[in-house]
């Protein structure tokens, strides 16, 4: 059991890591997602032992571990620029933390040669890492943070300048292996994807503040607020200014912008009763995969759009939509023909938006539509 | 990096290797004797060497460049370190070396010394009262002198056509010099350019009338106070003023400046002796100024470098040029100063004294100065001693010597000499100015008037039986003194 | 603006030694946004870098319109370029950053003043004027160095990797930005970049590289649905295409298709067309997208697989089966449920089957 | 293929660097010339270009003036003063680098011993070496006059600020993460230092450890005040070819060019890293 | 155990950990000052107490060659001497001129070599290493050799010119050419440091701005004003730091080449201060100047480096 009990780092005037509060259970795997600068390194090398917190403790296994130095907490890590030692050969990296348990070579090579087989380095253990490409030196200093038993694994950003093609592979590699070895795992990311595929839990946090500490599932489905949201999923959520008004004496919203030609959404039944009290900076997110488009309007599909740009992926397309001064993006089927600044018409209903307010979360879709199928 | 780390290895192993061989224990008397760096090296090796077969004594020497000798002398003697026995001092810096109490005062030692070894009165007179008396005691021992005299180039100056084109010009004969200005005279008339004639023949490179030493290199002091003796100008007058402000001597000065100097080459102002030597064998000058005549076997060279050429040597006019030796004196911080005194007396004794001569040495005894046999053996070493012979002669009978020497503060004035003659050489600054700054210096280093201790010069002298007559050999406007000796 | 023509474009490196570009000849219309894809190494940067002016060629020729550019200094190219590394000028300013290429074609002062003022506009960044490069985000660098390019007036408009550093949001919003930026200029714009989705979401056309040469030139369609290669059909596409390895039989005309003795269906009319010249052994390439899972073993479901890792990503749910030994992925319903070790039935879609040849990788058909 | 285009630019610029070339080599090409020169070849005019090389001045410079001897102290001196140099400078330095103690006045006031005049503090050195030679601690270690501990002693303080400066930015540019990983993986911050840190410095010490070797080589001052005989270095042994018979250019350039022989091997040889290091961290991109 | 499927046995879980307790970190402030300790033992006896003694020799009166030796307390009087003293500000004079004459000389020459170094291609590596010979010569011992180059008469310099038909120059005998030609073996010795340190620099510059500039078609002269030389400064900055500290310290080449002469026209303030301290051992007054001089030194150079100093402990904070 690893606990962070309101843990603050302060750089100078700069707080990084503001009373930050986690708990990870044996064998679980906890992602830190977060943008760049959002203290997820930090949060990190605080638990590793390599900077001590300015206020609060951590604790592991019962045991506070202030003052522990970093050669004594047991731990391993995984860091963003590798930190291969580019004196050493591979074998050498990967040799490097048995031999500081005084391990026999033969026990070393039968090890190192395993670690190589899984991440398939095999045939690099003997160049230095300065000959290997940046997907062949983050896995070595992969398998050599794994090589070896630890308490907790810490992992910043241990896959993300891999190609593609191998950084699926990989992410497959790595929740097998942790899988197997029950190991308590940090993981940092800021790849949204690799955070949902890994994680077991999900930090998300900004500017050293926790924003959500969650399932994947749930963080992705009930963001806590604007900036989670914004932050899960691509195409990222597009975001639309609305404020509250009514239409037929039921309160609804209208998207701020097109007072001309007013676009008004349905509220549903859970936001309305949260809106009677403050209806200040409203704001809805929609996911480009909850919402639909069509060219001609219909009942479903009632909120006037003009197309922006268009971009494929393949088998699919992104059409980004302009609502007034609004960029909506929408995932479309591919071969539609849609032209820049062609008018099409989406269907943004209580079941495929997110409303906020403040920032903050009032309603989900889910919620609208379980609501809405009466559930 | 891995051939760095070889190289570095292979650095450590030669570090380990060559401290091994750096340990060398000795057992007996080691005798440390600081000297001039090669300086006859061979032959102080080897009387080191016989000394040490002899007594069992070892005579270490230590080679220090000449500009370096005095400092590091005096901080090891100001510094007690007792790590030289034996010092070795320019005659102008006894007084300070006595005065300080780095030297032993070694009249019992030499008293109590074998008389035939240490022959204490065969050393010349005058060199024996500049180097090795102070306050009426005795503190060291010549071995080696540098005094000055005169070289010229005598084929031209017997050249007949020369000779015509001179008195022509000058309206008396061309020769040795009687008075500086007649010096002037000649280095004017013997400066050609290219294109002109020398000795009948028509020159390619420029020919120079004198060759001079007014650089920072410790020469310019004693070329201009030799001009300025030769006039009785001192540089500290005889009640411990500065001299070097009065008239006299800054006519000396000027006449260096304004009339020897435009007629030298121009190296004459970085030039160190050295270099007035190899002007010499170059042909690129007809005389020198005061110089040392212990150079004479290098300035002999002449003779084989440049056909027809004849050098020769005369004392410098007014004979009132610079008398000085090396003397080497026993260190007050010597452990073993009976052994240093030893091997000194050995040293600059008679026997170990022969030797030096006939290698080439400049010798202070006056037993070997004056043997006629030797030197006519040795002509090409030994063609000065005659001349050098005159000028110590001369100069003890007359009694002159230059104050500065008897001042403690001597040697440092004589470092100030350098800096303002120099100063003045080089027209930084006119021969007033640099005069006024010189004698500024001077008090400023005795603190006020200066202190002259030689109130015992002269009472002991006893002339040296010579083998010819200065005086005549100048009557006799004879222009080569060793044909003149010949002739007698 | 100019088309651009390369013409067996070469470029080697120590004396020959190595080779970063081969032989590559290739057409940018006039106002086309051609992109340049391939992994580090490929040779993109070094054919970039020559159309720029940046580096020597080796051999070939490269035209701009009619003219040929082989000897023109990079001054004389008028070409903009937008840096991976943003390359701004770490001693000047913003403004003095815009300014510079103004500046430099010796521009009055008001004019200079006012271009500033308008491309600033465009970008939203009239904040950052007077901050010096280093006091800036890489987000604000990017914009920069952006706006610095399009400060003038270009025959070619270059951009190098130029929204790889920046994050998901931000890189979502500048790629669209990008687009509609090429739209409404109508630039000839070369788009060098090593993210295939990239170059799907921008370009007109894409130039596939791989070790030096330009394997595939076509619509982002065209190289999506109908690769060259399976070398472009693995490098294109998010999750990466499944590979198969398969053999063909002939059944008295009508061939059909197994892996490892499970017979997958296939029978489209243009594969039976195509079925004469299909070797023995092949390679069958299917999109994540086009694999289905079963519980049940059934006609279009017939090869068995153990599921290996469940990846939730929200919308979707990636699968990672394994197939006798090699692996599968499948892009699911997001509500799917399935949990690793599970053993199910693959179907693939008959009409998205691709083939390759075993040995020369080329797609068959 | 097509070859780089040669402009006339391009061949100007090299000829003109040839041209530098000439001129800042000359002096040492002179320099070897007159140590081949015979003695009456050396003082003329015009100066001899051709002439009957003679091993001469090489023979005196070793037989007559010991310069094998002043060879092997000034090894022992510059190699012992440099070794202390670098295992003294980069432990200071890293500390420098990583933890900045006294937040930079230290090292400010560390450059700025290397600002005195050595002419004015040879004295204290003589002084301090004479009483530290005459106590058990210096015996033990050679730290007298005239003995090649205190040589080794005084380059290495005068090395030391000039190497903590070089390093330092050597040492700042290691990234933390390395010695980080290292201590998670078990090592203490000692082995962390000896194992990770310094072996990937190596091109800053090669830097550091060729300025000193170079000034512990060529350094004539001090040399020649705190020795007499015994512990002489090579620069004060050229400085005896002074004599009362003048200098002995000859035997001098020939004691210049084993004086200097090594120094140019060094420095070729490392010149890579010298070019690298020597930017004191000053640019960043 | 890298891949075993076993979950660790708790056991050892709870002995690691509880080991942890006994292991408390050295503090960073610690273990920083630990390593800097066996350096500062070093710099502080012998950078402090040669200071001390000089400072303390300053206040006295101080003749070594006098009996007296190091005597009483004289208050400021050295100070006050050497303030008043012409020959002191004359030698502060011509220490200045040339310090600033050389090492201006050597930055200009230097920065071109160094451009010239990174530009051409034919012979660079072999042109690098024998560019720095000079800089690995013994001043010492290579003064000696370019006095005996100067030498009018016998010189070869002078031979050179007078072969391309400039008159003969009398290198270190005139006084109003004497410090040039000092400076100019100055600059033989020292413009290869420079230009190594400017490569050096010129080299880790990035690429890019570079070619952004070639690509907005910016003129040679405008990439150097506007990047190139903002780039280079404070790597130059330290470098005339460097070499001013060096070059106003002068003293081995002035013993070699010119003994402060002809006249005083290269007596340059070490120099002077050798004579004093080293000639006549007015400790107390060569003191006096050294510590005046010192001090002047220090602030200038504590002037210049400031922004590098801020810069350089900046980067350690961010490290950290």
């Amino acid at each position: 059991m690893l606990e962070l009990r309101s843990v603050t780092k302060r750089f100078g005037s700069k707080t990084a890591v503001h009373r930050l509060n986690l708990e990870c259970k044996p064998g679980e795997f906890v992602v830190i997602f977060g943008p760049a600068g959002a203290g997820k390194s930090t949060t990190l090398n605080l638990i590793a032992g390599i900077t001590d917190p300015t206020e609060g403790e951590i604790w592991l296994n019962g045991q506070p571990l202030n003052r522990v130095p970093p050669e004594h907490r047991n731990m391993t890590m995984v860091f963003e620029n590798y930190a291969l030692y580019s004196h050493l050969t591979v074998f050498d990296n990967l040799a490097f933390p048995l031999r500081a348990q005084r391990m026999p070579s033969a026990e070393i090579a039968r090890r190192v040669d395993e670690m190589a087989a899984i991440l398939q380095i095999g045939p690099f253990l003997k160049r230095r890492p300065g000959f290997l490409s940046g997907g062949q030196r983050q896995r070595v200093a992969l398998g050599r943070a794994l090589i070896r038993d630890a308490d907790v694994y810490l992992l910043d950003e241990p896959i993300s300048h891999l190609d593609a093609k191998l950084r699926h592979q990989m992410r497959g590699e790595l929740k097998a292996l942790c899988q197997r070895k029950q190991a308590t795992v940090i993981h940092v990311t800021h790849d949204y994807r690799e955070a949902m595929s890994l994680s077991h839990r999900m930090v998300v946090i900004d500017k050293g503040h926790l924003m959500q500490f969650d399932t994947p599932d749930a963080i992705y489905h009930t963001p806590a607020n604007e900036f989670v949201a914004s932050f899960v999923g691509e195409p990222p959520m597009s975001f639309i200014d609305v404020k509250l008004t009514t239409r037929d004496g039921a309160p609804c919203l209208l998207i701020t912008g097109t007072e001309a030609q007013p676009a008004i959404v349905s509220l549903g039944d859970a936001a309305t009763a949260a809106l009677a009290e403050n209806a200040n900076a409203l704001r809805i997110g929609v996911r480009a995969s909850d919402i639909s488009l069509s060219t001609t309007a219909s009942a479903s599909h009632g909120t006037r759009a003009e197309v922006y740009v268009v971009e494929t992926l393949g088998h699919r397309d992104i059409v980004t939509t302009q609502i007034g001064t609004h960029l909506v993006k929408v995932i479309a089927p591919s071969g539609l023909g849609l032209q820049v600044r062609d008018t099409v018409w989406l269907n943004i209903e209580p079941h495929t938006y997110h409303l906020f307010r403040d920032e903050q979360s009032i309603s989900h879709p889910t919620d609208e539509m379980r609501i809405a199928q009466g559930v | 990096m891995n051939r760095i780390r070889l190289y570095g290895l292979m650095l450590v192993l030669l570090i380990v290797f060559v401290s091994f061989g750096s340990v060398a224990a000795q057992d007996g008397v080691t005798i440390n004797w600081v000297t001039i760096s090669g300086f006859y090296t061979d032959w102080a090796e080897q009387v080191a060497a016989r000394f040490e077969e002899d007594t069992g004594i070892n005579v270490n020497i230590i080679d220090v460049d000449i500009g370096q000798l005095y400092e590091t002398q005096v901080l090891e003697s100001v510094a007690d370190t007792g790590a030289y026995d034996l010092l070795t001092y320019d005659a102008g810096q006894k007084a300070e070396f006595a005065e300080s109490g780095y030297l032993l005062q070694i009249d019992e030692y030499i008293a109590a010394a074998d008389p035939e070894v240490i022959a204490f009165e065969d050393i010349a007179p005058a060199l024996r009262e500049v180097t090795s008396m102070w306050r009426g005691g005795v503190f060291g021992l010549p071995y080696y002198t540098f005094t000055m005299g005169y070289f010229y180039r005598c084929d031209l100056f017997e050249n007949p056509d020369e000779m015509t084109a001179f008195e022509a010009e000058y309206g008396y004969a061309l020769g040795i010099p009687q008075n500086y200005d007649q010096m002037a005279d000649i280095a004017e008339f013997f400066r050609r350019t290219p294109g002109e004639t020398l000795a009948g023949q028509a020159i390619e490179q420029d020919f120079y009338g004198i060759g001079v030493m007014a650089g920072r290199f410790d020469q310019v002091q004693d070329e201009i106070n030799s001009i300025a003796w030769s006039s009785g100008a001192q540089v500290i007058n005889d009640d411990g003023t500065p001299g070097v402000d009065d008239p006299e001597f800054l006519a000396a000065a000027n006449l260096y400046v304004d009339e020897l100097l435009p007629f030298a080459p121009p190296g004459a102002l970085s030039s160190s002796f050295d270099q007035i030597v190899a002007q010499m064998q170059q042909g690129l000058i007809a005389q020198t100024a005061a110089f040392f005549l212990d150079q004479y076997a290098n300035m002999a060279k002449t003779e084989d470098m440049i056909p027809g050429a004849r050098i020769c040597t005369a004392p410098a006019p007014g004979v009132h040029s610079w008398v000085g030796a090396f003397g080497v004196g026993v260190s007050s911080d010597s452990t073993h100063p009976q052994e240093a005194f030893d091997f000194l007396a050995w040293m600059a004794g008679a026997e170990a004294q022969r030797e030096f001569a006939t290698g080439g040495g400049t010798t202070c005894r006056t037993s070997i100065l004056t043997d006629t046999a030797l030197i006519s053996e040795n002509p090409q070493t030994m063609g000065h001693y005659p001349t050098l012979v005159s000028v110590l002669d001369h100069t003890a009978a007359a009694n002159f010597y230059p104050n500065y020497l008897f001042v403690p503060q001597g040697g440092k004035i004589y470092d100030e000499m350098t800096t303002w003659y120099s100063t003045a050489a080089a027209g930084e600054m006119s021969v007033e100015e640099a005069m006024a700054n010189m004698a500024t210096a001077i008090e400023r280093q005795c603190g006020g008037a200066c202190e002259i201790a030689n109130e015992a010069l002269g009472e002991n002298y006893t002339p040296v039986p010579m083998p010819f007559d200065y005086e005549a050999f100048v009557a006799s406007q004879a222009n080569d003194i060793d044909a003149w000796i010949a002739a007698q | 603006m100019a088309t651009v023509r390369l013409h067996h474009l070469h470029k080697s490196y120590d004396r020959g030694k190595t080779m970063a570009v081969k032989d590559v000849s290739l057409e940018i219309a006039d106002g086309e946004f051609m992109a340049l894809l391939g992994p580090s190494g490929c040779g993109k940067s070094s054919t970039m870098r020559m159309i720029a002016g940046l580096e020597e060629l080796s051999g070939g020729e490269i035209w701009f319109n009619d003219t040929l550019m082989n000897r023109i200094p990079p001054k004389g190219r008028n070409v903009a370029m937008v840096f991976e590394s943003y390359a701004l000028y770490p001693t000047l300013s913003v403004y003095e950053n815009l300014a510079f290429p103004l500046r430099s074609a010796g521009k009055p002062l008001d004019e200079i003043e006012r271009r500033v003022r308008e491309i600033v506009g465009i970008l939203q960044c009239e904040d950052l004027l007077q901050l010096k490069p280093a006091n800036l985000s890489s987000g604000q660098s990017q914009l920069v160095g952006l706006g610095r390019a399009l400060m003038r007036q270009p025959n070619v408009f270059i951009m190098d990797e130029p929204i790889s550093h920046l994050d998901t949001r931000l890189r979502s919003r500048m790629r669209s930005y990008i687009k509609r930026l090429h739209i409404e200029l109508g630039y000839t714009m070369l788009y060098v970049t090593h993210d295939q989705e990239e170059a799907m979401a921008l370009a007109d056309r894409i130039a596939i590289m791989d070790v030096g040469q330009v394997v595939q030139i076509g619509t982002p369609g065209e190289v999506f649905h109908q690769p060259a290669s399976r070398y472009v059909a693995g490098f294109v596409g998010e999750p990466p295409m499944n590979f198969l390895e398969c053999q063909t039989e002939q059944n008295g005309g009508s061939p059909s298709l197994s892996y490892k003795g499970h017979p997958i269906p296939w029978g489209s009319s243009e594969h039976t067309r195509a079925a004469g010249q299909v070797p023995r052994d092949v390679v069958v390439g299917i999109r994540p997208f086009y694999v289905s899972l079963a519980g049940e073993r059934s006609a279009s479901h017939n090869v068995p697989a153990e599921v290996f890792v469940v990846e939730p990503m929200g919308d979707t749910t990636v699968v990672t089966v394994k197939a006798e030994d090699t692996r599968i992925q499948i892009v699911g319903e997001q509500k799917m449920r399935v949990n690793s070790g599970e053993v199910l039935w693959l179907g693939f879609d008959p009409a998205h089957l691709l083939l390759f040849d075993k040995d020369t990788g080329l797609r068959l058909g | 293929m097509e070859t780089p285009r040669i402009t006339v630019g391009m061949v100007l610029r090299h000829l003109l660097m040839l041209f530098i070339l000439l001129i800042f080599l000359f002096p040492i090409f002179w320099m070897v010339l007159t140590s081949f020169k015979p003695a009456e070849e050396v003082l003329t005019r015009p100066p001899t270009f051709i002439f009957q090389p003679t091993l001469d001045n090489y023979r005196y410079a070793f037989e007559d003036a010991d310069f094998s001897l002043f060879i092997r102290n000034t090894i022992v001196i510059a190699g012992l003063s440099t070794l202390l140099v670098v295992v003294f400078g980069s432990l200071a330095s890293y500390s420098f680098a990583r933890y900045n103690p006294g937040d930079g006045h230290i090292m400010f006031f560390i450059l700025t011993t290397r600002m005195m005049p050595g002419i004015a503090v040879v004295m204290p050195f003589f002084l301090i070496f004479r009483d530290l030679g005459k106590t058990p601690f210096g015996q033990a270690l050679g730290l007298g006059l005239d003995q090649v501990g205190s040589l080794v002693v005084a380059y290495t303080v005068f090395n030391l600020p000039f190497a903590i400066w070089l390093m330092f930015s050597f040492f700042q540019d290691i990234p933390t993460e390395l010695e980080h990983s290292a201590r998670l993986d078990g090592y203490s911050r000692l082995q962390v230092f000896l194992r990770v840190v310094l072996p990937l410095a190596a091109p800053g010490i090669a830097v550091t450890a060729i300025f000193s070797l170079m000034f512990a080589w060529n350094e004539f001052l001090f040399g020649y005040i705190l020795t007499r005989d015994a512990a002489r270095t090579i620069t004060v042994g050229v400085s005896g070819f002074q004599t009362q018979q003048g200098i002995l250019w000859g035997p001098l350039a020939a004691a210049a060019v084993v004086c200097i022989l090594p120094m140019l091997a060094v420095a070729m040889f490392l010149q890579r890293y010298m070019v690298r290091g020597l930017t004191f961290g000053a640019v960043r991109g | 155990m890298s891949t075993g499927s076993v979950p660790l046995p708790d056991t050892s879980v709870n002995g690691s950990t509880g080991s942890k307790a006994k292991h408390r970190a050295l503090s960073d402030t610690l273990y920083s000052v630990f390593l800097i300790t066996p350096a500062m033992i070093l710099i502080l006896i012998f950078a402090l107490v040669p200071l001390a003694y000089a400072i303390n020799v300053s206040f006295r009166f101080a003749d070594l060659t006098s009996p007296r030796g190091v005597a009483e307390w004289v208050g400021l009087e050295n100070y006050h001497f050497a303030l008043n003293d012409a020959f002191f500000w004359s030698s502060v004079q011509r220490t200045l001129h040339f310090a600033i004459f050389a090492v201006v000389i050597e930055m200009i020459l230097g920065v071109a070599i160094a451009f010239l170094l990174n530009d051409i291609k034919w012979f660079k590596g072999l042109a690098r290493s024998l560019i720095i010979l000079p800089l690995a010569a013994s001043p010492f011992a290579v003064g000696l050799i370019w006095r005996y180059m100067y030498h009018p008469d016998f010189g070869v310099f002078n031979y050179l010119i007078s072969r391309v038909g400039i008159p003969e120059q009398n290198w270190l005998g005139n006084s109003q050419i004497a410090m040039g030609s000092v400076i100019a073996f100055d600059v033989w010795q020292w413009t290869p440091f420079v230009a190594l340190i400017a490569l050096a620099g010129l080299q880790a510059l990035p690429k890019e701005p570079f070619e952004a500039a070639a690509l907005d078609g910016a003129s040679r002269w405008r990439v150097f004003r506007t990047l190139t030389f903002p780039m280079l400064a404070p790597v130059l900055t330290l470098v005339l730091v460097l070499r001013t500290v060096d070059a106003v310290r002068l003293y081995d080449a002035i013993v070699s080449l010119t003994a402060g002469g002809p006249g005083t026209s290269t007596e340059v303030l070490t120099f002077y201060l050798y004579r004093l301290g080293m000639r006549f051992f007015r400790l107390d007054q060569a003191s006096a100047m050294a510590l005046l001089f010192l001090y002047a030194t220090v602030v200038f150079t504590g002037l210049l480096m400031r922004r590098f100093m801020q810069n350089m402990a900046a980067r350690t904070r961010a490290k950290q």
